[in-house]
C-alpha cells in the first residue's frame, strides 16, 4: 500500500515536558486518517512538525518514502503539505483574499495581481461555500467564517498532503457538513489527509484510519472499521466512558436569569429569555445567529442600547463585566486565544485572574490560596503542565480552553455563561466538564451554554433556546427538541432568504 | 444578522469616507484653517519652503512605514544622516568625485542597515535596544571622522542636488514625492508590501504561510538604512557640509508623524496616505507657529496641544 | 586608541600625582573639543593627567564630579550646562575636596548675581553678542545701506540661558547702533543644529518678503550659518546680507569656500586660553599652592574670509 | 505529558537558573569585569557615585516598569522631572516653604499623569503620540514659568533632601532603593500588580475576567507622573535650582534601561529584578567609560556595543 507519509520516531521535547516520544505510523495516500488522543497527548505538535513549523527533537517524516527536506514552513509547503492550524493563523487587518493566498499571492514581476487574486479567491470561497466578501476585512468576520478561510487558504496552494487540527471546533452543523464534502473529494483526489478531532461522531464518519496518541507516544493505529468507540475511548483515555453527558434531571430552584428587551449590535430584535437556577439552557443556533454577540450583551463586554437583566430575580446594573462578575454573572468566551488566556502568564496566574480580587486582603494576593486554587482546578480539570508556573500558551489548546473555564469554578457563580465551552476539549475532559456543569446546576446556579454541536445541546440542556438571525426563534423543552426540529429552527426561514 | 437600518446612503457614503480617510480630513481642515488664519501661509513662497522643511522627515518616512508596518521601528536613522553626510564630504574631498562621495554614502547606510536587520531579525534581538545602540555607535563613528567639526564639501557641482529646482519645486521636494509615490506603489501592489503588512500584523501566521519573516525584515532594514543615507546626502547638499552632530531626535520625529498619520507601532496597518498626512500635519503646525512668530516656549505648548488635538480629533470622528 | 590619558612618564599615577579634571557640557561641540584639546596640551607640557568628562545636564556634571573624585583627582575646570548650577557644583566640590575653576559660563548664585567667589575664566556672553552686533552695524554703515530697507535676522534659542544672553547682546548693539526695534526679527530654532536654523530662517524670511537687506546674528555660527542657507534658498543675492556667527570653529568650512556667501566671518574665541591656561592654572594651584585670579577675561577676535588663516594659526588652532 | 528524562539535576537546574536570571547574569559578569578592570572602580567612593548617578533613572523606571508591563509608554518622564524642579523652585521662593514646593510639585506630576492616563486609557489615544504630546506641553510650562532660566532656590534647608546621607549612602539612593522594593513588591504581591500584567498581556481578556483595564492604566500613568515629578524634586534638591532644560532625552534612557533588563515593550512581560539589571548595567558602562576617561565620541561607540554585546550574550545564553 502506498505510504504517502510516514513519521519515524518522531520526539519531540520541552523544557519540562516530553510532547512526543518516539511516534511512528504511516499515511496513505487516498485515506482520511484520524488523530486522536487527549488533550496535550500531542497531536498539534505533531502537525506542526510535519509543516517545519518545529523541528524535532529526534526522528523524522518521510514524504512517499523519501526523507523530507528540513527546510522549515516554506519547505513543506513545496513539499505538497498543508497544515490547517487548531488556532488560526491569519492575518485580521488584511482582506479575505489576501489572507487566502497569504505567501503565495499571484504576482508578475513582483506586482500582485489584483483581479486574479479577487477572482481566485472568490472561488476559494465558494468551493468552502461561504458567500464572503473577498475585498472584507479579515478581522470582521466572526470566529466561524474565520475558521473557514482558514480552511479555503490551506486549499490554495494544491497540497496532496493535508492535515486538519480540529477544524470543526468552532463550526456548526452547516459548515461541518461542506468541510466533510471537501475533504471526502480530497481524498478521493488521493490525497494524504490527516484529520484531528475530539468528536467521535466525526471521526466515525469521515475516516478510514486512526492512530491514537497518549501521553506523547504511539498507541495504536489501524482501520477504522476494526474500532468502535468505546475502544477509541479506551485507547485515548486508558478506561471507558459510558454516557457521557450523564444527564439528570433536577430541581429548578426559583429565578436564575431573567432577560428582557436586551438590545445591542448583532441582534436583530430586542431579545427577552428567562431561565431558572439550577437550569441548564442551552442555546443552539447557526453560525453567525447572534449567540456569542447574546451572551456579551448580557455580560456586559459589549455595551447595549437597551434592555435590563435579573440575576436571582433582582435587577442588575451591569455596565461592564467587572459589574457582571460583582452580580455573580459570568461568561467563559468563545474565542480562548483572543479574550480568554493572556497568553504570556502563568497558568496559575490565569486561573485566577478574577478570582484573585475578592481573596486578596489589603490588595495584596492571597498567595496560599491561590496556590491551592491552582492545585485544585489542575486537578478537577485535569490540566496537563509541567507546572502552574508554566506559560499557558505552551499549553495545548484543550488545556488552555481548560484554564479559561477553570476561572470561574472558585467563584460564588449565580449565572455561568459558556460560549462553546468543549471547544477542542478531548471526550474523556468532555464528560468532565459535563459533570461540573450539572453539579453547578445542581447546586443552584444558572448555566447558559452556547454550542454549535448539536448532540452536547441535546444531551446537556433542560431546555434549549434556538437562536436565528439575531433573534431567539423558539426555546424548546428537552423532552421535544431532536436534531431535526432544532435544525429547522435554526435554519433560514424561505421567506427570509428570498426578501 | 440584519443589517442595522440603513442611514440614508449618500450621509452614509460620505461618512464611511470620513472614516477610510482618517488623518487626511484633519490635514485638510487644518491646510484650510491655516489658509484662512495665517498671513502668507498660501503664498507660494511659503508652500515652497514648507515642503523643502519637511521634505527630509518624509524621505526617512517612507521607508519608516515598512518599518512600522512590519512591526518593529529603527531609532539609528538620525544617526545615519549625520554620518552619511559626513562619510559623503570625506569622501568627496578626497577623491574629488560626487559620485564616489554619493556611493560611499549610500553604501555605509546600507551596512547599517543591514546590520540592524541582522540583528533584529536574524539574532532576534528586540528592534528598540538593537537601533538604540547602532544609533549611538553610528552617531560616534561620525564624530570620530569629523574629529567632531563640519566637514566642507569641496566640489561645488554637489550643492545642486539639494539646492536647484525643477518646474519651480526643490529638488529634494520632487525626490521627496517620488518616495511617497515608490513606497505607496510598493506597499499596496507588490508582494513585498503585501508580505511586510502580513508579517507585521500576524508574524506567526506569516512565518507558517512560508513567508521568510527574516528576509523581509532584513530587507526592510537595508533600505531604511539606505534611505536614510540618502537623506543625509540632500541635506549635506543643501548644508553645502557634512555636519556630525545634526538630526538629533530625527528618529523622534519621523516615527511620530508616521504614527499620528495612523501606522500602527505595533505592526500590520500603515499606508503611505498616513504618512503623508502625518509628516504634513507636523510641518504645517511648525510652519504657521513660525508665521505666526509665536513665542519660542509656546510653541512647545501649540505643537504639543495641536498633535493631542489632531489625535482626538480623528478619534472623536470616527465614534460619531 | 580610546584612552587618551596624557599621563606624564609614567603610565600609573603615583601617589601625589596631579590628576584635574574638565568638564564641558556639550562635549561634541567642536569648540569644546578644541579646548579639550589645549588642556590635553597643556597636561602633556606640565606632566599631569587630564580626565575629560561631558556633563551635559545637572545631575550628569554631579556625577562627574563624583567621578571625579574616585579617580583621584584634585581638581576641575568646568564648564556648566547651566550657570545657575554655580551653588550646587560648588558644594559638591566642596564636599569631594575637589579645587574649582568655572571657565567660559560664570556661576550664578541663588541671588542672580554672578558668584564672583568663584574661580572663573571666561568672556562675558553679552558681550561677544554685543561684538557680533557691533561688527554688524559697522558693515551696514559700510555698505551704506537704507535702514528702510534693511533688517535684523536674529537666529535664536532661548531654551539656553547663555544662547539667549549672546542674541540679546547683539540685539541691544545693533539698537545702539540705529536699527529700528521693530526691524529686528527673531526667528527661534527648534533644534540647535543648521537644519534647525534654516527651518526658522527659512519661515521669518517669508513672512517678510519686502526686505532687500539682512543683517545676521545669532547664538553661533551653526544658527547663522543654518539662517545663510535660508537667505541662498530664497535667492538674496550674496552681497545683500551679512552675517556674523560665534565661535569660529564651525564656519572654518564656510571661510573656505571659493565662491564668498553671505557669511561674513565669526567671533572667535580663544580656545586657546580657555584651554591651555585653565589647565595650566589648575595646576599651578594644586602643586604649587599658586591661587589663580577671581576672574580673568578673554576677548574674542573676529575672523573673516581675509585673515581667519593667519588668526587660527597664531591661536594654535591650525598649523 | 511524561517529564522528560532528567539531564544531570544541578547542572540543569543552574542552566535554569541562568535562564531565569536573565540580564542579572550580564549584569554580575560586567560588575565582574569593571572591579578588575577598571581602578578605582571598586572603592566605596566611586560605588557611592555611581549609586548615585543611576538614582533618578532608577526611580523613574521603577514606575516604568508598570507602563510598559501594561502595554503602554509614557514619553513624557523627562519634561515632568523638568517642568517638576521648576514649579518646586518658583513655589518654595513665593510661598518661603519647602513643603509647599515639594507637594505643588507632587501635585503638577499627579495631573500631567492623570490627563495622560485620562487620554491614553479612556480616550484610547495611542501612549507614543499622547505622551509626546504631553511632554511639548510640559515641557513649554517649565521654560514659560522659569523663563527659560534656572530658578534658583532660596530655602536653603531644602537641599538636604538630594544632598545628605544616611548610613553612608546618599538619601536619593535610598529612596531608589525604596521605590525598587516597593514597585517590586506591589507588581508581584499586589492584585494592582498582577492585573497591570494581564491588562498588559491581553487587554481584551483582562477586561472579560473582570479587570477595569482603562482604570488600571490611569492609576499607572498617575503614578508615572508622581514619580517623574518627585525625581524632578529631588533633582532640583541636588541642583540646588529648578532647571528647565534639564533630563533631555531621559525618557528614551528610562524606557531602554528597562527594556535592555527584560521588560517587554508589548506589554505582560516584566518584573523589577529586570530594571534594576537594566538600569546598573546602563550606569556602570557609562560610570567605567568616564573612570578610564575614554575620549568622549569613543564613548558612543563604546555604549553601543556594550549595549549590544549584553543582549546577544543574553540571547546566546537562552539558546545555548
Ligand atoms: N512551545 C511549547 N513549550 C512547552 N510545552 C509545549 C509547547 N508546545 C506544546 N507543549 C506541550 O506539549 C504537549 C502536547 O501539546 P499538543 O498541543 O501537541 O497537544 P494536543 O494533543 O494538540 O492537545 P489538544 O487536544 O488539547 O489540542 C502539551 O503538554 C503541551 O503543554
Ligand atoms: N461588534 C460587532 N458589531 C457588529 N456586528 C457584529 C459584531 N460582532 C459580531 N457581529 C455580527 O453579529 C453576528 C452574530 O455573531 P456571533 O458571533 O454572535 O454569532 P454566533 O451565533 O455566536 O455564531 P458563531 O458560531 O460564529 O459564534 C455575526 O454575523 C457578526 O458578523
Ligand atoms: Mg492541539
Ligand atoms: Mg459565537
Amino acid at each position: 500500500m502506498s505510504s504517502a507519509l510516514a513519521f519515524r520516531g518522531v520526539a519531540m521535547e520541552f523544557p519540562g515536558v516530553k510532547a512526543l516520544d518516539d511516534v511512528s505510523f504511516e499515511v496513505r495516500a487516498g485515506s482520511i486518517h484520524a488523530l486522536m488522543g487527549e488533550n496535550g497527548a500531542g497531536k498539534s505538535t505533531l502537525l506542526k512538525i510535519l509543516s517545519g513549523a518545529q523541528r524535532a527533537t529526534a526522528g523524522g517524516i518521510e514524504i512517499a518514502g523519501r526523507p523530507a527536506p528540513a527546510a522549515g514552513t516554506a519547505g513543506a509547503l513545496a513539499a505538497g503539505i498543508a497544515v490547517i492550524y487548531q488556532e488560526l493563523h491569519l492575518v485580521p487587518e488584511m482582506s479575505v483574499a489576501e489572507n487566502l493566498f497569504l505567501g503565495h499571492l499571484p504576482q508578475r514581476a513582483g506586482f500582485v495581481r489584483r483581479a486574479e487574486l479577487q477572482a481566485a479567491a472568490r472561488r476559494q470561497l465558494e468551493r468552502v461555500g461561504e458567500a464572503i466578501d473577498p475585498a472584507a476585512r479579515l478581522g470582521g468576520l466572526p470566529l466561524a467564517q474565520r475558521q473557514m478561510v482558514e480552511i479555503a487558504k490551506a486549499l490554495t496552494r494544491g497540497a496532496r498532503i493535508i492535515a486538519f487540527d480540529e477544524p470543526t471546533s468552532s463550526l456548526s452543523d452547516r459548515e461541518v457538513q461542506r468541510l466533510f464534502a471537501i475533504v471526502r473529494e480530497l481524498r478521493d483526489q488521493g490525497c494524504a489527509i490527516l484529520y484531528v478531532s475530539h468528536r467521535m461522531d466525526e471521526i466515525f464518519a469521515l475516516c478510514d484510519r486512526i492512530t491514537i496518541l497518549r501521553d506523547g507516544r504511539h498507541v495504536v493505529t489501524s482501520a477504522l472499521a476494526d474500532l468502535d468507540r468505546a475502544a477509541v475511548i479506551r485507547h485515548m483515555v486508558g478506561r471507558t466512558l459510558a454516557d457521557i453527558y450523564n444527564y439528570a434531571p433536577r430541581p429548578f430552584r426559583g429565578p436564575g436569569l431573567k432577560v428582557r428587551d436586551l438590545a445591542g449590535p448583532g441582534l436583530a430584535e430586542p431579545c427577552s429569555f428567562a431561565a431558572a437556577a439550577g437550569e441548564i439552557l442551552g442555546c443552539f443556533g447557526l453560525v453567525g445567529a447572534g449567540r456569542s454577540e447574546l451572551l456579551r450583551l448580557i455580560f456586559g463586554a459589549t455595551p447595549r442600547t437597551g434592555g435590563s437583566v435579573a440575576i436571582a430575580g433582582k435587577e442588575v446594573a451591569i455596565a461592564s463585566p467587572r459589574d457582571a462578575i460583582a452580580a455573580g454573572l459570568v461568561l467563559c468566551p468563545e474565542d480562548r486565544k483572543k479574550e480568554g488566556i493572556v497568553p504570556v502568564r502563568s497558568v496559575l496566574e490565569n486561573l485566577n485572574l478574577s478570582a484573585r480580587r475578592r481573596r486578596a486582603r489589603a490588595g495584596f494576593v492571597a498567595e496560599s490560596w491561590e496556590r491551592r486554587n491552582a492545585a485544585e482546578r489542575i486537578a478537577q480539570l485535569r490540566i496537563r503542565t509541567p507546572s502552574p508556573a508554566q506559560q499557558i500558551r505552551h499549553l495545548s489548546g484543550g488545556n488552555q480552553q481548560k484554564v479559561v473555564l477553570g476561572r470561574w469554578l472558585a467563584e460564588p457563580v449565580r449565572v455561568l455563561l459558556c460560549d462553546e465551552p468543549t471547544r477542542g476539549i478531548d471526550v474523556g475532559a468532555k464528560s468532565e466538564i459535563y459533570a461540573i456543569l450539572q453539579d453547578l446546576a445542581r447546586s443552584g446556579v444558572c448555566v447558559v451554554v452556547v454550542s454549535s454541536e448539536l448532540p452536547e445541546v441535546l444531551g446537556l440542556s433542560d431546555r434549549i433556546a434556538v437562536m436565528r438571525e439575531g433573534r431567539i426563534a423558539a426555546i424548546v423543552p428537552r423532552a421535544d427538541a431532536t436534531e431535526e426540529s432544532l435544525l429547522r429552527l435554526a435554519l433560514p426561514a424561505p421567506a427570509a432568504v428570498a426578501g | 444578522m440584519s443589517p442595522s437600518a440603513p442611514a440614508s446612503p449618500p450621509a452614509r457614503r460620505f461618512a464611511d469616507f470620513l472614516d477610510r480617510a482618517g488623518m487626511l480630513v484633519v490635514l485638510v481642515l487644518l491646510f484650510a484653517a491655516c489658509s484662512l488664519g495665517v498671513e502668507n501661509f498660501l503664498s507660494w513662497r511659503n508652500l515652497q519652503g514648507l515642503a523643502l522643511a519637511v521634505s527630509m522627515t518624509g524621505m526617512v518616512a517612507s521607508t519608516m512605514l515598512f518599518c512600522l508596518a512590519a512591526g518593529d521601528f529603527d531609532l539609528s536613522v538620525g544617526a545615519v544622516v549625520a554620518a552619511a553626510g559626513v562619510v559623503a564630504a570625506v569622501v568627496m574631498n578626497q577623491t574629488g568625485s560626487i559620485a564616489a562621495g554619493v556611493a560611499a554614502a549610500l553604501g555605509f547606510g546600507t551596512a547599517v542597515g543591514l546590520v540592524n536587520g541582522w540583528v533584529v531579525a536574524r539574532l532576534q534581538i528586540n528592534a528598540l535596544i538593537a537601533t538604540l545602540a547602532t544609533m549611538q555607535i553610528v552617531r560616534g563613528f561620525a564624530y570620530i571622522v569629523s574629529d567632531g567639526k563640519a566637514v566642507g564639501i569641496a566640489p561645488e557641482g554637489f550643492f545642486a542636488l539639494g539646492n536647484s529646482a525643477f518646474l519651480g519645486l526643490p529638488v529634494p521636494v520632487w525626490i521627496t514625492l517620488a518616495c511617497f509615490a515608490l513606497g505607496g506603489l510598493i506597499l499596496n501592489r507588490t508582494v513585498f508590501g503585501r508580505d511586510t503588512l502580513a508579517v507585521g500584523g500576524n508574524p506567526e501566521a506569516a512565518h507558517l504561510a512560508g513567508i521568510s519573516v527574516a528576509r523581509v525584515k532584513l530587507l526592510i532594514f537595508t533600505a531604511q538604512g539606505a534611505m536614510a543615507a540618502f537623506a543625509g546626502v540632500v541635506l549635506a547638499s543643501r548644508m553645502t557640509s557634512g555636519q556630525p552632530g545634526t538630526s538629533l531626535g530625527f528618529e523622534l520625529e519621523v516615527i511620530s508623524a508616521c504614527v499620528l498619520g495612523g501606522v500602527s507601532l505595533t505592526g500590520g496597518v500603515g499606508s503611505m496616505s498616513y504618512v503623508v498626512a502625518g509628516v504634513l500635519i507636523m510641518g504645517i503646525v511648525q510652519n504657521a507657529m513660525n508665521l505666526k512668530n509665536i513665542e519660542p516656549f509656546w510653541q512647545y505648548v501649540a505643537r504639543g496641544g495641536i498633535l493631542l488635538g489632531a489625535v482626538l480629533f480623528d478619534r472623536w470622528k470616527r465614534r460619531r | 586608541g580610546p584612552k587618551t590619558e596624557t599621563a606624564a612618564p609614567a603610565a600609573a599615577p603615583k601617589p601625589g600625582a596631579v590628576r584635574i579634571g574638565f568638564l564641558v557640557k556639550q562635549p561634541e561641540e567642536p569648540w569644546f573639543q578644541l579646548e579639550w584639546k589645549f588642556a590635553d596640551q597643556a597636561a602633556k607640557d606640565l606632566g599631569f593627567t587630564l580626565i575629560k568628562n561631558g556633563a551635559p545636564d545637572g545631575e550628569k556634571v554631579l556625577a562627574a564630579i563624583d567621578n571625579l573624585a574616585a579617580n583621584g583627582a584634585q581638581g576641575f575646570v568646568v564648564c556648566a550646562p547651566d550657570t545657575r548650577l554655580g551653588p550646587a557644583i560648588v558644594a559638591k566640590a566642596k564636599a569631594a575636596g575637589l579645587k574649582l575653576l568655572a571657565v567660559d559660563d560664570q556661576f550664578i548664585g541663588p541671588d542672580g548675581q554672578p558668584m564672583a567667589q568663584v574661580h572663573y575664566l571666561g568672556i562675558s556672553a553679552r558681550k561677544i553678542g554685543a561684538a557680533v552686533g557691533e561688527t554688524l552695524a559697522a558693515e551696514f554703515k559700510r555698505r551704506q545701506w537704507p535702514v528702510a530697507e534693511t533688517a535684523v535676522l536674529a537666529m535664536t534659542y532661548d531654551e539656553l540661558a547663555t544662547a539667549k544672553e549672546r542674541t540679546d547682546g547683539a540685539i541691544e548693539a545693533l539698537v545702539a547702533a540705529g536699527i529700528p526695534a521693530d526691524r529686528i526679527h527673531k526667528a527661534p530654532q527648534r533644534t540647535t543644529d543648521i537644519p534647525g536654523a534654516l527651518e526658522a530662517a527659512t519661515t521669518l524670511l517669508t513672512r517678510h518678503p519686502g526686505v532687500k537687506y539682512w543683517l545676521v546674528c545669532g547664538n553661533n555660527d551653526n544658527g547663522v550659518l543654518g539662517a545663510v542657507r535660508a537667505l541662498e534658498g530664497r535667492r538674496i543675492p550674496v552681497e545683500n546680507a551679512v552675517a556674523v556667527g560665534i565661535n569660529g570653529t564651525d564656519c572654518i568650512a564656510e571661510l573656505e569656500k571659493a565662491k564668498p556667501t553671505s557669511f561674513h566671518g565669526s567671533m572667535l574665541l580663544s580656545a586657546k586660553a580657555h584651554g591651555y591656561r585653565t589647565a595650566e592654572m589648575m595646576y599651578r594651584w594644586i602643586k604649587d599652592g599658586v591661587e589663580p585670579p577671581l576672574d580673568t577675561r578673554t576677548v574674542g577676535v573676529l575672523i573673516t574670509r581675509e585673515n581667519f588663516r593667519q588668526v587660527l594659526r597664531e591661536q594654535g588652532v591650525r598649523d
